[in-house]
């Protein structure tokens, strides 16, 4: 297993992707001109052919054996740039009287593009035969490598948008309590629309003056910075590197952004590089491999788990395959972080 | 007989009992002796005060039933709601969400907190014996303030406005409160009310959220409640509209009630109002006539009473012994008369508030 | 003679030239082509439709000097402000911020984006050659449209509203677009103008500041500028604060130019129309009368002049036959009148506002 | 020189102490009456008699040669829970239209209590004649080991409010430009009444709502985050401990407040406990001392440079000097933190 940059022969296996993550993954429409634009603009951003701010790099986790995609993730370099990038934040507010000795803070939300050009990590998806052997975490945290070896291009902050709560239904109950009552359209419209980048009409129709969050239903509140079940799993995985709910929410169904400043990112600070020696002989085989590395070049990024850590010297010892799987020789530099 | 005239200090333990008796409780008449034996003082040095335009002047009226020697009601007007602090309201105002990538226009209705009623005059605590309601004295506590205004028209506002209690359901329980200002105030309406009345409104009004309220984030009983007048009210806001007042886009921050305001020169009292000379008359000889409010030409010494507006050939107003006594007029003497009745009440909000 | 009537599309080049020679070029007259007619389009279709109540309609005047077969003016009435997406103003606010700890009590003006003005029917685009400046053609083209009105109502609301232009430097620039709009906007102000016109006054709105601006800190010469109309639209203002209008508490988003209001009702023009029949003869055989504005009964053949008020004993209002045949009556069909004079101007707040 | 909690008997030094600091300096105003007060308030909280988060620990850095107080520094365990704490925080708005082809974000003022609730490092003053031999970083960095050693008595989060920047004359374009309107006094006076805590006409008088920072003239935008020239060395160890600024800045002077999450602090993350032996003979002085070093019990606590660092085997050798001034004998432990 490898993460590569996706490259314009992936479309049908993109589309593949596309089609099995269904609704909820909103970046990843079952729609191949859209899916064909995505693996247009990402490999023009791998190629560098547009400016550092702007680039969209898509990766993909490909099954080396099997020649097939088993997932895909992203980092789009800074959002917000084209189209408005919105949350709600979550302030407090003193309401206070010395003369009535009453003193009480309120949460309260206000909308905010606060996160206007720092990047993101986003659009991670790991089809479900594959999700062992940790490649849902060589998916998370390869792109942490990539930012850390190519970390001028990328701001000074970095954030993950996680999937908010929903009921035994699949109604989010933030949504019913607010964003109900000002656009015209259900919750999976809504974030359709998202997803396909078409937000003009969140600038439109959203609510522009704080909400106070005593005004919501309880269990409105109760969504405020929670995640959904599933994304559990992801936000543990981004916690533990360092991103932290800092009271930034989805406008819609109230989910936390995690962010961090990507210089303090536990794999950013962690991983360095080492010069790798190719010997024959195959590392044991382990169900939890706790090396990942990372290849130095843009164009021709790759990274996967290996079976041993660097020397005593620093040298890093790769098996064939494994040199192979990354497309590298002995004398070459990998980023190498343990997990 | 009836008579209006400015409250004195010998009034408290009269006033005491309308404040106590008020339904609802008046957050603006506090059943709490310091405060009212404070409003009596403060009426009478406005009274002794020479005024060029209005500042914290406060004017307290007694409603006086003579043969029983009671003090059966009490009202105020403040002479500039927000002479000293913001006089607070919520205003009501509609906002359009228009989207030109969906097509769609949506009206949203919000509350923002506003301070534009500071700049009017403010009729406001008045409380009924609930024995004399339904009578004529009503409607002479009422509007006697407009008599009284009309006569000393630089001691107030262009502007006149009433707030009036808002709804509140069988328990004594205000929706609006416990949608709205009970998650700032963290206490029940009736224990506001008493703090607000004992110490001030605007102490708490600055404990209420600063932006905008969404309509749709408030509970349907709250939002119903909004504008909506407490059911004892009822009749006194019909009055007050067929007097000339209408109701603004104002309520108030704590209950909802409906704030209601005119332009003084178009309410019926004042268009209606003439000056006569007075020609005293035994109240047997007196002729048939609808009734009128008839007040005296005397700041301190201010009387309003109901009497037959019964007019002399020449325009002479006619008036009894014991009426003339009371107002202190001897003949040839002018008076202020205003019919009592009043056109029908056109409950509307006012078109023309931009 | 001259002669108001519905715009058609062979006055395109007239509205043209009219918008191009516009002082100062008006947001809601571009002199954009395709967007006149449009216009004149719009227009057409809102004449043939039937109506209940006032929804997306919008109707365009011109006005025709017949000698010399011109277009000499044009003036518009949007049925309803806000049919569509808002329509923004700003509202001026007074906050009072009061310190019991420091015992002090300061104003504070601000201004909030307001849809409130949606509601109303809006009085528009209105643009004269300038050699009919001063003359009774200015009256007639700016009042027909409330003749047209009043014979109409159900077509329009309640409530009138008309933004004046507002105050420009002498090199075109708007000291309030520069201190506030431009922040925003990253634009001149001619060219938002222009944008504004070609595109929608909304979208612009839309990127202006949400939140309620503090007026202490704009610059000196925004603030001055707020409610202040452009010099070339003094003598208009006075003609319709005259009619019976009142400044409002709103201004423009773009230049705070003034925005005047009024209950339709209220207005001379409404007040004092009055139908009569017509009688018609020769010119020379006319009474010399007070000049009136004279207005058919059609829609689509909407017709308004300026004829003398010469009334017949009986009430009859005598018309020479140029005047009846370009209004197209004959002898005994109704057409309704309106003196041309108006009262003196009041140029003042209305006092009635909350 | 060493660091320990004021005693009731510092108040003639503290008075002494006082005088000095002058104008700008508001939470230590000359008046015998109220820094008596805040001297029992303080020793109350080392005593611990009064709940953890209403404490503000008062220290003094003595010098213990001539006996006398050298400077004073604070940290308040929880701010904004008598009386609201008030930060304009730079917010970041959207005002984009899709249709206009126009995008553009603006800093907006918003008025914020979201510090309610941390820690405060402050009044921090260091006389004249000390402002040598890093005694400057022994107050500052003492509150660090302070709050580690007794790191459950803190919450989440520390913060500390930097004097903001004024012009030749003394004057803060800042409040020129804003406060001003708004306060009927000088920025002085303002000052004053908050730091003897009177605070209730800030929210009485301030503006409520969101400033937009284009309207405030280019020097009062230039104070945005923008430090006192004085305060810029405190600013840097601030900085260097791992203190950010995150956007929330001083409503008078727009100075900016710096923060961190205490378990991010560098000192609070490296500073270690080690076990003690008291050898006979002096250390080599040193201008420049690496090692700070903190007693563990709170009423004692006592902090100071000392000549070494711990061995090999992680005692810490003390000279007879070192012991005394920290009041340990061998076999206690010191919190100890390599600079």
């Amino acid at each position: 297993m490898r993460i590569r940059p996706i490259a314009r022969g992936d479309l049908d296996g993109l589309q593949r992707l596309a089609r099995e993550t269904g609704v909820g993954f909103t970046s990843l429409p079952d729609n191949r001109d859209f899916l064909a634009g995505k693996i247009e603009s990402a490999a023009r951003a791998f190629e560098e052919r547009v400016p550092a701010e702007e680039r969209l790099y898509f990766f993909v986790l490909e099954d080396d054996e099997r020649g097939e995609l088993a997932g895909c993730c992203a980092i789009e370099a800074q959002v917000g740039r084209e189209v408005p990038f919105y949350h709600y934040r979550v302030g407090t507010l003193a309401h206070s009287s010395v003369q009535l000795d009453l003193h009480r803070t309120i949460d309260t939300l206000f909308l905010s593009s606060d996160h206007t050009g720092d990047a993101e990590v986003a659009s991670l998806y790991l089809r479900p035969e594959y999700r062992r052997h940790r490649n849902g975490a060589l998916l998370s945290k390869a792109r942490w490598l990539f930012m850390a070896q190519f970390r001028s291009g990328f701001p000074d902050k970095v954030l993950a948008e996680m999937r908010g709560k929903f009921d035994a239904n699949g109604i989010s109950p933030f949504w019913q309590c607010l964003g109900s009552h000002f656009f015209p359209m259900d919750f999976n419209e809504a974030d359709r629309l998202t997803g396909l980048g078409q937000k003009s009409f969140i600038g439109e129709l959203m609510p522009k003056f704080p909400i106070y969050t005593p005004f919501l239903t309880e269990e409105a509140r109760a969504c405020i910075g929670a995640v959904h079940d599933d994304t559990r799993p992801a936000l543990e995985m981004l916690k533990k590197e360092g991103l932290r709910w800092e009271g930034y929410i989805d406008i819609f169904d109230g989910g936390p952004t995690v962010e961090a400043y990507i210089d303090d990112v536990r794999a950013v600070r962690h991983s360095r590089l080492c010069p790798v020696e190719v010997a024959g002989s195959e590392p044991e085989s382990t169900e939890r491999p706790a090396w990942l590395v990372a290849t130095t070049e843009m164009a021709d990024f790759r990274a996967a788990w290996v079976g041993r850590g660097p020397g005593a010297d620093g040298t890093l010892t790769l098996s064939d395959t494994e040199a192979r799987r990354l497309g590298v020789t002995t004398g070459d530099s990998l980023r190498v972080l343990e997990t | 007989m009836l008579v209006v005239r400015p409250a004195k200090p010998a009034d408290l333990p009269g006033l005491e009992r309308l404040a106590g008796t008020a339904t609802p409780r008046l957050t603006n008449l506090p059943a709490h002796r310091d405060r009212l034996e404070e409003r009596i003082t403060r009426s009478q040095r406005s009274l002794a005060r020479e005024i060029d335009f209005p500042g914290d002047e406060s004017y307290t009226f007694v409603l006086e039933d003579l043969e029983r020697g009671e003090i059966a009601g009490t009202a105020t007007i403040r002479a500039h709601a927000g002479a000293h602090e913001a006089y607070y309201t919520y205003r009501q105002e509609t906002l359009i969400h228009a989207s030109q990538q969906l097509n769609v226009r949506r009206e949203v209705q919000t509350l923002s907190l506003s301070h534009e009623v500071s700049d009017a005059s403010l009729l406001c605590a008045l409380s009924l014996d609930p024995r004399y309601k339904g009578t004529s004295a009503e409607s002479l506590l009422r509007r006697s303030r407009l008599m009284f205004i009309a006569q000393y028209p630089e001691r107030f506002a262009e502007l006149l406005a009433i707030a009036f209690p808002g709804y509140l359901d069988a328990d004594g329980e205000s929706p609006f409160w416990n949608s709205v200002g009970r998650h700032f105030f963290a206490r029940g309406y009736q224990e506001m009310n008493h703090l607000a009345g004992v110490r001030s409104k605007s102490f708490i009004a600055e404990v209420m959220p600063q932006f905008p309220l969404y309509l749709p984030l408030l509970t349907p009983a709250a939002r119903a409640a909004i504008g909506r007048e407490h059911p004892a009210h009822e009749t006194a806001l019909a009055e007050m509209l067929a007097e000339g007042f209408a109701r603004s886009r104002h309520v108030d921050i704590f209950d909802a009630g409906p704030v209601i305001k005119a332009e003084r020169e178009r309410l019926a009292t004042f268009r209606h109002s003439t000056w006569h000379p007075v020609r005293i008359r035994p109240a047997t000889a007196l002729p048939d006539a609808e009734p009128a409010l008839i007040a005296n030409q005397k700041l301190e010494g201010f009387r309003c009473v109901v009497a037959r507006y019964a007019l002399s050939p020449t325009g002479q107003l006619m008036l009894s012994p014991e009426h003339a006594a009371e107002l202190g007029v001897e003949e040839g003497r002018a008076v202020l008369a205003a019919p009592l009745g009043l056109p029908d009440a056109d409950d509307a909000f006012d078109e023309g508030e931009l």
